[in-house]
């Protein structure tokens, strides 16, 4: 018997809801009732996994990928042509929205871009006060990225576990900004308040139990056989690969590749800090969820040495209400927890950015799915899109 | 090695190739025509101590009178930032596509795309993808008139268009 | 337990009416399910003969392994429900005399058989059975078993052949 | 009393029985399983509704019975309705084997455990025209998951449930459980009893082998389309149902069902399953979730031969010492246990790692540059 997929013989049906496209091919001619169905599947936009609004087209032969196609855009609010439409400071509020778990990156790049063409040094406290709130930030994108790659393993209690340590951050940002996820918190020359009373002792004392919580992270979810089952070797992306994909951030860094801004742009104050860039060797799902561990760990570091190293003087500088920076053009980015956010400014000397092209690492973390997830079975979409951590309102815009 | 040597390398490598190289905000510009991008970017990518690998974004700049193509490339061995940008024309802007050099580019290709119109020759799926029902309109460019289209597309559905606000216009052109 | 003549006819329609209706209706699915409803009915047949093992040897083998395999089957290769018509109608002509020559050899039997339900064994029949299968009939059974082993390799054959491309 | 009368009264007994467990488990189970995953995930879990939160899956029995029954469009309307009954039969009938206390079976059938067995078939029937009736895809995925994972691992289960047939000399449960008067059989056969407990938990598709309903894959699997009291059939009667099933069968077979100290009765048979269905809890709390692979893998890989070699190891002891058997099977079952669990982890780890390309291309950016 000769079993041969023949494509000439197909057919199509069209569909609401979840099934969209089937196709039927047709194998072996001798045989002419024996089917063998590619199935598409329409994974979102309203999946519980889509991490906002994803809509994966995975075409399936049985449980295994043939290709994925993401269709994004489903959360796309159109951030660079509404920058276009508002003056520099009117702009700054809607910023946290784009990655809305790790908000104050984005407003630090813009921020540093504001101050790049206005040539100004914002304060050193501001600095250190900007690496505290940056680092606070990684921490609760990070505890969102593991509690949400174990829940895409089906784990519940991980989740859960970050969720609560998530908490104490946020009361800490709270206390720093006075919001719990939009900060609004930096300002061109500097930040918008001085610690408040308080901070520094209540962050300290987290600081003092949350290694303890990291280990007891490790401890639930790095020793578990099958998590180890559904992440080693899982997702592989090569350094060679991870770098011609684009990729940034701890999935790059996973990957083999100790690129991170903080020390290769080394803006701020990162340089006088003492931090280690945790490295990956395969590149693989595992590799991105321990280095997301280890990152937890530097963040610790680097808010303990912020805090003992926090200079006096004020936090922001004078600058004029209407910011006017002068025509230019520059292109600056920070670390953030997903990896490279980046800025490219242009100004034609207006009250309103001429334009304002956003770099976002979750877009080009999901422009890698087509390329490594087929072979994967189903349940390893939803596991390799946790581990590269997609933030959809940072992928649409 | 500083942005100022690595601007040397570059305007060595290339050579020819740049129309120009100069240092502007901490990153070296380089200028070049839009045939030459793809040549430039292999170069680039490839030359042992530049080396620059790793693609930031690709995207483009709405000057009303020119579009710029524009990509921003990191070396991975220093810590240096380098932007391509070449000048296209702005009712039919063609560039060629660097996504076989980064693949990266792909995607931000794509975007570029929908959001301004550059058209990316030899893109192998060069397909709209934020905005994927806006047909013919490109919201980044500046005579983009997404009120206008809209309204018009009311009209065709026969749904009555929402009042304009007083103050509200139609950004520069009357309807 | 001893069981009525009502408790017998229920139990009979159980079967009949079903398998009457996997005949004649024309979705597969329902067919199917029509085909479960008798396998279920015939195991309570057994049940009432006082032969619980192979009442559950019933269940588990026609509903819970071949009623099942058929389900799969159907369901992965007709996408959807809805009627698919007679396709076997083709051979109605060939099936006729088929027909008639069982009913002829069910007659046959139905008239030499001597109904006694009614004395069915009380003790369980299950150790005389199992030594029945393990000493005088181990030979058909290792047998049957053999033919079933190649069978499987056979299917796992096929399988693999096909996964290829 | 005539036979009529006797039949009437001991199906009218039965179905009461029957359809009780299930209920209850229904309600209580879930309950359990909130506050102890809570409690577990350090959280409160429901706890407003009555003490301690007890009320709350009556609170939502009542929710789920007052919803509108949606069945979707293009649905085959007949079996999308027919499923949830279908899957019910398999707890409602298996409750009528087991012996609750000395004496009071529903039914004392003297092939007990092989009904067992036979009527879960029903749940595998149940679910899989759940999937394929909801016309969608994420159904019919479901369906097909559970059918094979079903199908797969009623092999290892059966074969233990073999071995202790073996053990005992016969089929019925309450022989099963008579002879266990004087030692349990997770004393004699712990090997026999972690299959089981592994098997069980993929026969109840409960995490870590929940794929058929994985929510973060499949949505709910073949639950999906399904809505109202008929989510609720599917959701509370039949799976916690079959939990409890599970869990009566397991304290029948290993935890020596009613009997206990003092005196044999239905209360220490309920003790035994709450301590099982614990467990069930505790796990669905703990793990992720296998893969589709690796969960067949594991069946017939790891599960079947280990219960093969039990069986016959355990039939040869039998055949060899026939007065004596029950040290010496003990003492294979414990070491083969010692073993697993002093083995398993290292030869996983292994295996797992060796998955793992072993580049070590780390690109050089001297850190000193930054």
């Amino acid at each position: 018997m000769k079993f041969e997929r023949e494509t000439g013989n197909q057919k199509q049906e069209t569909d609401f809801g979840s099934q969209t496209i089937v196709q039927e091919t047709d194998i072996g001619r001798d045989q002419p009732d024996l089917h063998l169905e590619e199935m598409v599947l329409n994974m979102g936009p309203q999946h519980p996994s889509a991490h906002g609004v994803l809509r994966l087209v995975l075409r399936l032969d049985g449980e295994m990928v043939v290709s994925v196609d993401p269709s994004i855009g489903y959360l796309h609010r159109g951030f660079e042509k509404l920058a276009e439409n508002r003056t520099y400071l009117q702009f700054f509020s809607m910023l946290s929205r784009l990655d809305y778990l790790a908000g104050f990156f984005m407003e630090w790049a813009y921020v540093r871009c504001i101050e790049g063409l206005m040539e100004i040094e914002p304060p050193p406290r501001a600095e250190y006060l900007r690496v505290i709130a940056g680092e606070l930030n990684r921490i609760i994108s990070h505890h969102m990225a593991i509690g949400d790659y174990l829940l895409n393993l089906g784990a519940l209690t991980p989740v859960l576990w970050t969720f609560r340590d998530r908490e104490d951050v946020i009361d800490l940002l709270e206390l720093l900004t006075g919001q719990r996820m939009m900060y609004n918190y930096a300002r061109a020359g500097g930040v918008r308040y001085d610690l408040p009373d308080g901070f520094e002792e209540q962050c300290r004392q987290f600081l003092k139990r949350f290694p303890a919580r990291i280990d007891e992270y490790e401890e639930l979810i790095s020793g578990n056989e099958i998590f180890l089952a559904r992440s080693l070797g899982m997702g592989v992306i090569s350094a060679g690969q991870a770098l011609d994909f684009g990729l940034s951030g701890p999935n790059l860094r996973a990957s083999g590749v100790a690129m991170d801004l903080r020390r290769h742009d080394s803006y701020s104050v990162y340089p006088q800090l003492d931090f280690d860039i945790p490295v990956g060797v395969n590149g693989d799902s595992f590799d991105r969820y321990k280095c997301r561990i280890e990152e937890l760990r530097q963040s610790v570091r680097i808010i303990e040495q912020a805090l003992d190293a926090l200079p006096g003087g004020p936090v922001n500088m004078r600058v004029p209400p209407m910011l006017r920076p002068p025509a230019g053009e520059i292109y600056r980015a920070v670390e953030t927890g997903r990896g490279e956010w980046g800025n490219y400014l242009v100004s034609d000397g207006s009250l309103r950015p001429y334009r304002l092209k956003m770099r976002d690492s979750c877009f080009v973390a999901l422009s890698t799915m087509p390329k490594i997830l087929p072979g994967n079975k189903v349940a390893d979409v939803v596991g390799i899109a946790g581990s590269l951590d997609l933030i959809m309102g940072a992928v649409d815009r | 090695m500083g942005e100022a040597e690595a601007a040397e390398l570059a305007q060595h490598l290339l050579g020819g190739l740049a129309t120009d190289v100069y240092l502007e905000a901490d990153r070296i510009v380089i200028a070049l025509e839009p045939g030459k991008l793809h040549e430039a970017a292999l170069k680039l990518r490839d030359h042992k101590q530049l080396s620059f690998r790793y693609l930031s974004f690709a995207g483009g700049i709405d000057y009303k009178d020119r579009m710029d193509a524009v990509y921003i490339l990191r070396s991975v061995n220093h810590p240096v930032v380098a932007e391509m940008r070449a000048q296209l024309d702005r009712e039919q802007p063609v560039a060629p596509t660097v996504s076989d050099v980064w693949s990266t580019a792909g995607w931000h290709e794509r975007e570029t795309y929908d959001l301004l119109g550059i058209e990316f020759e030899g893109h192998p799926d060069l397909r709209r993808i934020l905005t994927t029902s806006a047909d013919g309109v490109y919201p980044l460019r500046k005579d983009a008139r997404p009120h206008r289209q809209q309204r018009r597309e009311w009209q065709f559905e026969g749904i009555a268009a929402p009042r304009r606000l007083p103050g509200e216009g139609d950004r520069g052109e009357r309807s | 337990m001893q069981f009525s003549t009502p408790v017998f006819y229920i139990v009979a329609a159980l079967v009949i009416i079903p398998a009457v209706l996997m005949v004649s209706l024309k979705n597969l699915i329902y067919s199917a399910m029509a085909m479960i409803a008798c396998f279920s009915g015939v195991a309570a047949v057994f049940v009432t003969l006082n032969a619980e093992l192979l009442a559950a040897s019933q269940l588990l083998i026609y509903v819970g392994a071949i009623s099942i395999l058929i389900l799969f089957a159907i369901m992965l290769t007709r996408r959807r429900s809805g009627a698919v018509g007679i396709f076997f109608h083709r051979q109605s002509w060939a099936a006729l005399p088929a027909a008639a020559a069982l009913a002829v050899v069910l007659g046959l039997v139905l008239g030499s058989a001597r109904f006694n339900a009614g004395s069915s064994p009380k003790n369980p029949a299950t150790a005389n059975l199992s030594r029945l299968l393990f000493n005088q009939y181990a030979f058909p059974f290792e047998l049957a078993s053999l033919v079933l082993l190649a069978a499987i390799v056979g299917a796992v054959l096929l399988a693999r052949r096909e996964r290829r491309p | 009393m005539s036979w009529g009368a006797s039949f009437i009264i001991h199906l009218i007994a039965a179905l009461v029985i029957g359809l009780a467990v299930p209920a209850l488990s229904a309600l209580v189970l879930p309950f359990a399983v909130r506050r102890l995953s809570g409690f577990i995930s350090d959280r409160l879990g429901p706890n407003r509704v009555g003490p301690q939160g007890f009320f709350q899956p009556i609170a939502d029995f009542l929710k789920l019975l007052l919803k509108e029954d949606v069945a979707p469009l293009k649905a085959d309307r007949l079996l999308f309705r027919l499923a949830p009954a279908v899957a019910f039969i398999t707890p409602v009938l298996a409750v009528t084997v087991i012996p609750f206390s000395k004496g009071f079976t529903i039914a004392n059938l003297n092939v007990g455990l092989v009904f067992i067995v036979a009527f879960s078939s029903f749940t595998v029937l149940g679910i899989l025209l759940a999937g394929w009736a909801s016309h969608n895809k994420y159904s019919l995925l479901g369906g097909l998951r559970s059918v094979a994972q079903m199908v797969s691992y009623e092999v290892p289960m059966i074969l233990n449930i073999i071995i202790i047939a073996m053990l005992v000399g016969s089929l019925s449960l309450n022989d099963v459980v008579g002879a266990q008067g004087k030692i349990w059989y997770i004393a004699v056969q712990p090997l026999a009893f972690l299959v089981f407990i592994i098997a069980g938990m993929a026969e109840l598709n409960r995490t870590p082998f929940d794929l058929p309903e994985a929510e973060s894959e499949l949505v709910a699997g073949y639950l999906t389309e399904y809505s109202g009291m008929r989510f609720g059939f599917f959701y509370g009667l039949v799976e916690w149902g079959n939990a409890s099933i599970w869990s009566l069968t397991g304290a029948t077979l290993f935890l020596g069902g009613w009997r206990g100290p003092f005196a044999g009765s239905p209360g220490w048979l309920i003790l035994k399953v709450l301590a099982l269905a614990f467990v069930v809890i505790w796990f669905l709390a703990t793990f992720p979730r296998l893969q589709v692979d690796q969960l067949m893998n594991f069946a017939w890989k790891v599960l079947i031969p280990l219960s093969l070699v039990n069986l016959g190891v355990t039939g040869l002891l039998i055949i060899l010492l026939p007065d004596n058997f029950l040290p010496p099977v003990a003492a294979f079952s414990w070491a083969s246990v010692i073993a697993i669990i002093l083995l398993f982890r290292p030869v996983l780890r292994r295996a797992l790692l060796r998955k793992r390309v072993g580049r070590k291309t780390t690109l050089a950016l001297s850190q000193a540059e930054g």
